[in-house]
């Protein structure tokens, strides 16, 4: 198969998806974004791809060997888990080493036992994570292994073992290289694995598994966009404006979009297009990054909840708060200063979901208001506060609206990105 | 002699200072710091509270006076409040007697005072809602770069070539440090240009209240020895020499300055013949 | 004065009615008052103007209510405005141009933009452009103090006001009429002077707030009407039970066309900070003294602005000098310490903070300086910095 | 050959501008009397006939943010109490006093005689001269001029100006100068100063060739600079407009593009229309973003700020009073607002423009307030792109160069791709 890649190396979060030569998303690959732009590129490129032959594989499985979805879907938890795994125990072999250095020399046993059990315990939740009954705060190995780590840390030092910032100050350290190491393990030995742990096969699953993990993609051309695009190693004429690459993939998902709001972790976009995708207009936030998804990042950290959590506890509010959104940092303290002022939680969250629409009501103004369809994207569309206010507000100034949220907003980026290695894969072939 | 207790909650630390003094003698029987890490605020004041007691060895109702500072001014109990450089100049001046200016770095603000020798506060700055240069943000900073906060200092110091940072916002900076991570510059050097960065706007603030001679660093950033001498070189670029001091106990200088001016409202209080009210009715010093 | 005090009684019955009345105005940003007004009878007009000063008389000569457009404070939601103007500007335009493009502007016929700054300037030629069917002047006042070259510029603005309002209501400004208005406007200039006394007098009888809320509502109510609200809100708080607390005297100085919040108001005076003179709404009493009613009334007003307004950031008066004018100030209303307050990314008013600044130094009054905007939610920092302000002079006092 | 051409006018400038700067330097010795005053609305032809040498406080702000001084200056002044918020352009020239009163080229400039304030078009000069006058403790006169509020020059507010030319200004200059002012010279400065006008006209509607032989924002500026400052009404400025029009016809006659600091442009890709002055302390920097892309400016409104001639005023010699009234009362930043955009939706449409950019500087709300609504009127009267950036005039705290940088090649591409659907 032949594919386009398009790469959306975000502040918070990088994305990838992959397409195919009609142009249908065959795979989508997200990870946080990190100091090695390289790394995060590729697990983001390598989780698409694997996406893609997962794609594949649940077709191939159902025709084949009359597998059902919930198969698959088993099959694919099982394969996460096995990378978790994988990462976890490189996070111990680290931890491990970095005991024997001299900052250790005088509670290396304790904490060497410590470490053990908190392992033990993370090991044990990210089971529970992936057999499906537990709510995941996030997708990716640094939240759902520090949540659980920090979790399991302040047990053991209630219990008297270390202090909790030291076993927290072991994990902080010993992360950042984990993060930037690849797996070693290839897609079908992973797959293989996952299988095992599943379990109830039908026969003949294991050679369509073997099938497509052998089965060629072929990555014709490859496009990069977002915040940190120019770090990419992409040649100039494969890099594109995050702006154009927005305007296009929500282009792309909704054809009747003409403008979109893309709220991303640290920056916030109001663009206008017209009907074949090219943008016409665009606003950007300044150098602050009041009011971002970030904002909501500090507020769920404040709270110790989830950033999936937020949004339904907003949702359950009472009263409007008018909350006017403040700097990032600064919106803990703002959220314990009115909790103690007797506001209630859910109010105040809503206040500051309210808070964060009305600054991106802003930009959309600048860049020309809101026209029908409008589209929403970026990774606090997942919100579901933020988009009921959005919804609210809108409406309330610009009148009815057909308001898109894609289940794939987070990726609109990088489908933009996919399209234009498609196309100028395309032009390059009938120009020969 | 009366017994006091001073209070001082942060957004990042709950401090308490027992103090003892008269006219004459002052001395800090015990103190104790306590991060919050997002629990409720007032079991933290509660737990701090006692611990400092039992280590000063004495009974809460032995207090004459309990004084609060910074957010303390929720604590319902409390007999007084006095407002953050009040208190944080009065603790400088306690813990260096020469000390006639201070800073005190916080998780969230950065505040900078001028005091006479009585600790009487003449002018001070203070910034405004932005977080850039702030405790909050070298512990993102730090949690970016896989370090301890206690590692900050040391590994700034021993930067060799640190690094520009530009960047105005905290949030914005973790980015930067991203980048900066991504082009190969190394931990000690990133710290010393985020260092430098913060010490311009420090000594900007302490430029614009004109101090001279000794400053204390309070609060919890006095912790950090690369942030101090960073903020030493921008303030003798200039040429004036100041000599900025610091002290194990700059984190209390808020707690321990509220616990002296808690006494000092207590003798003029039963010089007055009010004592028996527990809780003085109006904010501030009345 | 060391006694313990009780929080004074909040007001109760009548007082308390009428100060519910003047917050009424002041939320009422739909201008339900002026439109109220204007239905009694159906040639009314009103016409908006913006801070800090407007000859109101010439407006109310021609049969229109003079209606100050102060921004929208903290309660209105921007959701336009912000895209017209970028971070760095103040935050008085965007919510007046929020008030403009939804509509809440639609009670007044004509607008004036009177010469404060080049954001005001600018915002007149904004509402040429976005309200094309209502009148818009740009009200350049003199910065020529000389009778024979500003005077006579400003005499020919007066005479456009004049008939840019009589065009909407077909009332002529006759010498008659403008004479009456200024007795009418010399009234409430009694009343405020009277306030003002009693507030520096014996502030705990009028809160910051209150006092705010009442010159405010000069903005929105007829004349006559609001010099009465004045007269009986002095007689109700004279009556009430309200007592001094221990708090400090100050004067607030540099804040004179962006609104402060209420909130700020009363974390000053939670901060323990009476406000015994300040120069929020301006404009209100900005000709202090009462102004001839015998003569050419025009004059009067010429005169009145040329010779007897107060000093602001935006008005450049060679012969004033207003370094010796704030600290004469603050010694009359014998405050302890001067709180020089403005609005970020002002200019006009942050240009002037280091001139005043030194001219406290060097009187040795005790002042200090911060910023805010008419949203401004989080008023720590300037808790903070107010109550240390006054825990310095407290401790140090008879206390 | 066309490099040597375009060294002789430049070199004249720099010669003129140097033989300034000399004579500021030894105007203690000579005895000549030293005025400040702004671009904005400058009276040089006054100035010039009693002999009085001109400061110019924002050029010597911005030549000191392209030598990279500003930023030391403003933090001076920001130590000195000053707010962050406030216009750069007055901290750069108070934190240069308190150095000394360093000018640009590192040499102490004159203290003043006299602050003339002409005050067009900007409520930060009547602040920046109180300032002044307290630093200096030098008499002041004032020159109010009214603002184009309803969009045109009255006869009273002429009046008014003249007025305070004749009984204030003058009177003022003539007692610094000890003499009075020479009336029929007056009257031959003027027609100079019509005559150097006209060429500098030519210059820039140059820029309606296609490719464009100038760059009327990033050139423009040096374009502007003897006649914006001290030399309008002499000989010398004349001589000066006559060569680069000399100059930039034979650029016409070869077909070549602007010249930036690498060489003639070559290819234009696009012609862009922008508002806005530009960054001084990344000036390079900032000028590479755009000749680096292609992109030629056609047009600005900055190259109008110390007079607007392009719309046919000249200085009449018949009425020296009230020609130096309509002078200071057309100057760019006393046009309303609907003006503004009136004058800029020509420029668009009369150079052919493939868009307009606004760089909105943080400093001056007499240029920003309100661009945002220039940017939304010139959309949708032109149908043309419309790109929006932020930086400073001379604080380098302000010029994000990344950030810049990415909106520009976002607003390019994005120019591209509209260009290639139509
Ligand atoms: N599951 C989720 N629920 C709610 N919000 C989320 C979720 N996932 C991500 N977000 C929000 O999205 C932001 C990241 O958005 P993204 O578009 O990936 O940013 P960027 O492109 O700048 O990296 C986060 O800061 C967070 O606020
Ligand atoms: N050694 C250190 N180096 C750097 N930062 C430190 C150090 N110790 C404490 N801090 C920082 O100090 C801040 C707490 O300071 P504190 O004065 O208690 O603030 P607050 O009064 O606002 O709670 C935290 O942000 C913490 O990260
Ligand atoms: S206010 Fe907060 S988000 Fe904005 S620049 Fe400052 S630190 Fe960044
Ligand atoms: S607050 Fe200041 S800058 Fe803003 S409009 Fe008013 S005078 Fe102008
Ligand atoms: S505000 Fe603008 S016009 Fe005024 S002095 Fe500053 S830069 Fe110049």
């Amino acid at each position: 198969m032949d594919c386009f890649v398009g790469i959306d190396l975000g502040s918070t979060t990088t994305k990838a998806v992959i397409v195919n030569d009609d142009g249908r998303i065959v795979g989508r690959g997200i990870t946080n974004s990190r100091s090695n732009y390289d790394v995060a590129a590729r697990v983001a490129r390598t989780e698409a791809f694997t996406n893609a032959r997962f794609d594949m594989l649940g077709r191939a499985l159902e025709q084949e060997a009359g597998q059902d979805a919930a198969f698959t879907a088993a099959l694919a938890s099982n394969y996460r888990l096995e990378c978790f795994l994988g990462q976890l125990q490189r996070l111990e072999d680290h931890c491990q080493r970095d005991l024997d250095s001299d900052r250790y020399r005088d509670d290396r046993r304790a904490m060497g036992h410590a470490l053990e059990v908190i392992l033990e315990g993370v090991r044990r939740d990210a089971h529970a994570v992936y057999a499906g009954n537990a709510s995941a705060r996030s997708d990716f190995f640094r939240d759902l292994a520090g949540a659980s780590y920090i979790e399991h840390a302040a047990q053991v030092a209630r219990e008297g073992g270390p202090a909790f910032d030291r076993l927290v100050g072991l994990f902080d350290r010993n992360i950042i290289p984990v993060e930037n190491e690849q797996e070693t393990r290839g897609f079908e030995e992973l797959l293989l694995a996952a299988l095992g742990r599943t379990g109830r096969a039908n026969p003949g699953v294991a050679t369509v598994l073997q099938r497509v993990a052998g089965s060629t993609m072929r990555e014709v051309s490859a496009v990069g966009t977002g915040y940190g695009r120019v770090r990419l190693p992409f040649p100039k004429e494969n890099i594109r404006s995050e702006i154009l690459c927005h305007g296009l993939g929500a282009h792309l998902m909704f054809p009747g979009t003409r403008t979109v709001l893309d709220i991303g972790g640290q920056d916030t976009k109001a663009i206008q297009v017209d009907e074949n995708g090219v943008v016409t207009s665009f606003q950007m936030n300044d150098r602050c990054a009041a009011g971002c998804g970030r904002y909501l990042g500090y507020i769920a950290d404040e709270m110790n909840i989830g950033l999936h959590e937020l949004g339904p506890l907003a949702l359950g509010a009472t009263r409007r708060i008018k909350i006017n959104s403040t700097c990032t940092v600064f919106a803990g303290a703002e959220f314990r200063d009115r909790l103690a002022a007797g506001q209630a939680r859910e109010d105040i969250v809503a206040g500051l979901h309210r808070a964060i629409i009305l600054r991106a009501m802003s930009l959309l103004a600048r860049s020309g208001g809101i026209r029908n369809q409008f589209t929403f994207t970026g990774g606090v569309g997942r919100n579901q506060a933020a988009v009921k206010a959005l919804g609210e507000v809108a409406s309330d100034n610009y009148g009815t609206l057909e308001i898109n949220i894609a289940p794939d907003s987070i990726y609109t980026g990088a489908i933009g990105a996919a399209t234009f290695a498609l196309r100028s894969a395309g032009s390059g072939v009938s120009a020969n | 002699m009366a017994i006091t207790a001073g209070i001082d909650v942060g957004s990042g630390a709950v401090k308490v200072a027992i103090v003892q003094a008269d006219d004459c003698i002052e001395s800090l029987r015990a103190h104790y710091l306590e991060r919050i890490r997002r629990r409720n605020v007032m079991e933290v004041v509660e737990e701090s509270l006692a611990a400092a007691l039992r280590e000063a060895g004495i009974r809460r109702d032995q207090l004459d006076y309990i004084a609060t500072t910074g957010d303390g001014d929720v604590i319902p109990w409390r007999t007084g409040h006095f407002y953050g450089m009040t208190t944080h100049a009065r603790g400088a001046l306690y813990l260096n007697p020469e000390a006639r200016g201070a800073v005190d770095i916080g998780a969230l603000h950065t505040r900078a005072m001028r005091f006479d020798e009585t600790g009487r506060v003449q002018q001070y700055q203070m910034t405004s809602q932005c977080a850039s240069g702030s405790g909050q943000f070298l512990e993102n900073i730090s949690r970016y770069l896989g370090i301890s906060i206690d590692e900050i200092g040391p590994l700034s110091l021993s930067a060799k070539n640190p690094e520009k940072c530009s960047s105005i916002c905290a949030v914005l900076a973790e980015t930067d440090v991203i980048n900066m991570v991504s082009r190969g510059i190394s931990t000690p050097d990133i710290l010393r240009g985020i260092h430098n960065s913060m010490a311009v706007r420090v000594a900007g603030l302490l430029r614009a209240i004109k101090v001279e001679g000794t400053i204390m660093l309070t609060g919890g950033l006095a912790g950090d020895a690369g942030l101090s001498a960073a903020i030493a070189d921008k303030m003798n670029e200039g040429g004036k020499a100041v000599k900025l001091a610091r002290h194990e106990l700059s984190v209390q200088a808020g707690a321990i300055g509220a616990g002296l001016w808690g006494a000092f409202r207590h003798r003029k209080l039963s010089e007055a013949g009010q004592l028996g009210a527990t809780q003085e009715a109006s904010d501030g010093a009345g | 004065m060391s006694q313990l005090i009780e929080e004074s009684p909040a007001a109760t019955g009548a007082l308390a009615e009428l100060i519910t009345r003047a917050t009424k105005l002041y939320e009422d940003l739909e201008f339900k008052t002026v439109r109220d007004w204007k239905s009694a009878e159906p040639s009314r007009r009103a016409i908006g103007f913006l801070p800090v000063y407007a000859p109101r008389e010439v407006i109310h000569a021609a049969g229109a209510l003079p209606v100050g457009i102060m921004g929208g404070g903290d309660q209105i939601e921007i959701v336009r405005g912000d895209s017209y103007f970028q971070s760095y500007i103040c935050h008085l335009p965007r919510s007046v141009i929020e008030l403009a493009v939804s509509g809440r502007l639609d009670a007044m016929e004509g607008f004036i933009f009177p010469s404060i700054c080049d954001v005001i300037r600018n915002l007149s030629g904004m509402f040429k452009l976005l309200l094309k069917d209502r009148w818009v002047h740009y009200l350049d006042l003199p910065q020529n103090f000389d009778r024979a070259m500003g005077g006579k510029f400003y005499r020919h603005e007066l005479a456009t006001i004049a008939n840019g309002v009589t065009a909407l209501t077909g009332i002529e400004v006759t010498d008659e009429r403008l004479r009456a208005s200024i007795a009418l406007y010399n009234e409430n200039r009694r009343a405020l002077a009277d306030l003002q006394a009693l507030r520096a007098q014996r502030p705990w009888l009028v809160p910051a707030t209150e006092y705010y809320l009442l010159q405010r509502a000069s903005y929105l109510l007829p004349p006559e009407q609001h010099t009465a609200m004045l007269r009986d809100y002095m007689r109700l708080s004279s009556q009430s039970a309200r007592a001094p607390q221990d708090n400090i005297r100050v004067m607030v100085r540099g804040a004179f066309c962006e609104q402060p919040p209420l909130g700020l108001l009363r974390t000053l005076e939670r901060a323990g900070c009476y406000l015994v003179d300040d120069d929020f709404v301006l404009g209100a009493r900005f000709i202090p003294e009462p102004l001839p009613e015998q003569g050419d009334p025009w004059e009067a007003l010429i005169d009145g602005f040329l010779y007897r307004s107060l000093p602001t950031a935006s008005k450049y008066d060679l012969h004033a000098d207003k370094e010796a004018e704030i600290v004469r100030r603050a010694r009359e209303v014998r405050a302890d310490g001067v709180l020089l307050i403005a609005p970020s990314f002002c200019d006009p008013a942050l240009l002037d903070q280091p001139m005043l600044a030194r001219a406290l130094e060097a009187a040795g009054i005790p002042y200090t300086s911060f910023k805010y905007a008419e949203d401004t939610g989080q008023f720590q920092v300037i808790r903070e910095q107010a109550g240390t302000f006054a825990d310095a002079i407290k401790l140090w006092g008879n206390a | 050959m066309s490099t040597a051409i375009k060294d002789l006018s430049q070199d004249r400038q720099k010669r003129m501008i140097a033989g300034h700067y000399a004579e500021l330097s030894h105007a203690k010795e000579s005895g000549r009397k030293v005025v400040y005053t702004f671009v904005p609305g400058n009276l040089t032809e006054l100035l010039n006939n009693l002999g009085l040498l001109p400061v110019l406080p924002e050029i010597n702000a911005l030549q000191s943010g392209m030598r990279g001084k500003t930023g030391d200056y403003i933090h001076i002044a920001e130590k000195a109490g000053h707010s962050e918020d406030v216009c750069t352009y007055v901290k750069a020239d108070i934190g240069m006093l308190k150095s000394g009163n360093l000018g640009p080229t590192g040499e102490p400039l004159p203290k003043p005689d006299l602050l003339l304030l002409s005050y067009t078009g900007c409520f930060t000069f009547l602040k920046w001269f109180e300032l002044l006058k307290r630093e200096y403790d030098c008499p002041v006169v004032m020159l109010h001029v009214p603002y184009q509020g309803d969009g045109r020059i009255t006869e009273q507010m002429r009046r008014y100006v003249a007025d305070q030319l004749r009984d204030e200004v003058i009177p003022a200059l003539e007692k610094l100068a000890g003499r009075k002012l020479d009336y029929a010279k007056l009257r031959q400065q003027l027609a100079l100063s019509a005559q150097a006008e006209s060429d500098l006209v030519w210059v820039l509607e140059s820029a309606k060739h296609k490719p464009s032989p100038i760059d009327a924002y990033f050139g423009g500026v040096y374009y502007i600079g003897p006649i914006f400052t001290s030399f309008r009404g002499t000989q010398d400025a004349v001589d000066y407009y006559q060569l680069l029009r000399e100059e930039v016809e034979q650029r016409i006659r070869e077909g070549l593009g602007p010249v930036t600091p690498e060489g003639t442009m070559h290819e234009e890709k696009y012609r862009i229309v922008v508002e806005g002055p530009p960054n001084w302390t990344s000036f390079r920097e900032f000028w590479r973003m755009f000749y680096g892309e292609g992109a030629v400016v056609v047009a600005s409104s900055y190259t109008k700020v110390g007079g607007l001639y392009d719309r046919g005023f000249r200085h009449n010699p018949d009425q020296p009073l009230e020609t130096l009234a309509d002078y200071c009362m057309g100057c760019y930043t006393n046009l309303n607002l609907p003006d503004r955009i009136n004058l800029l939706e020509k420029y668009i449409n009369e150079y052919a423009a493939d868009g307009f950019l606004i760089n909105s500087v943080k400093s001056c709300n007499s240029f920003s307030a309100g661009q945002l609504l220039i940017l939304r009127e010139l959309e949708k009267r032109t149908g043309r792109s419309g790109g929006f950036i932020e930086s400073d005039l001379v604080d380098p705290r302000y010029f994000s160069a990344a950030n810049i940088k990415n909106r520009l090649e976002s607003y390019f591409q994005m120019v591209e791709a509209k260009r290639a659907r139509s």
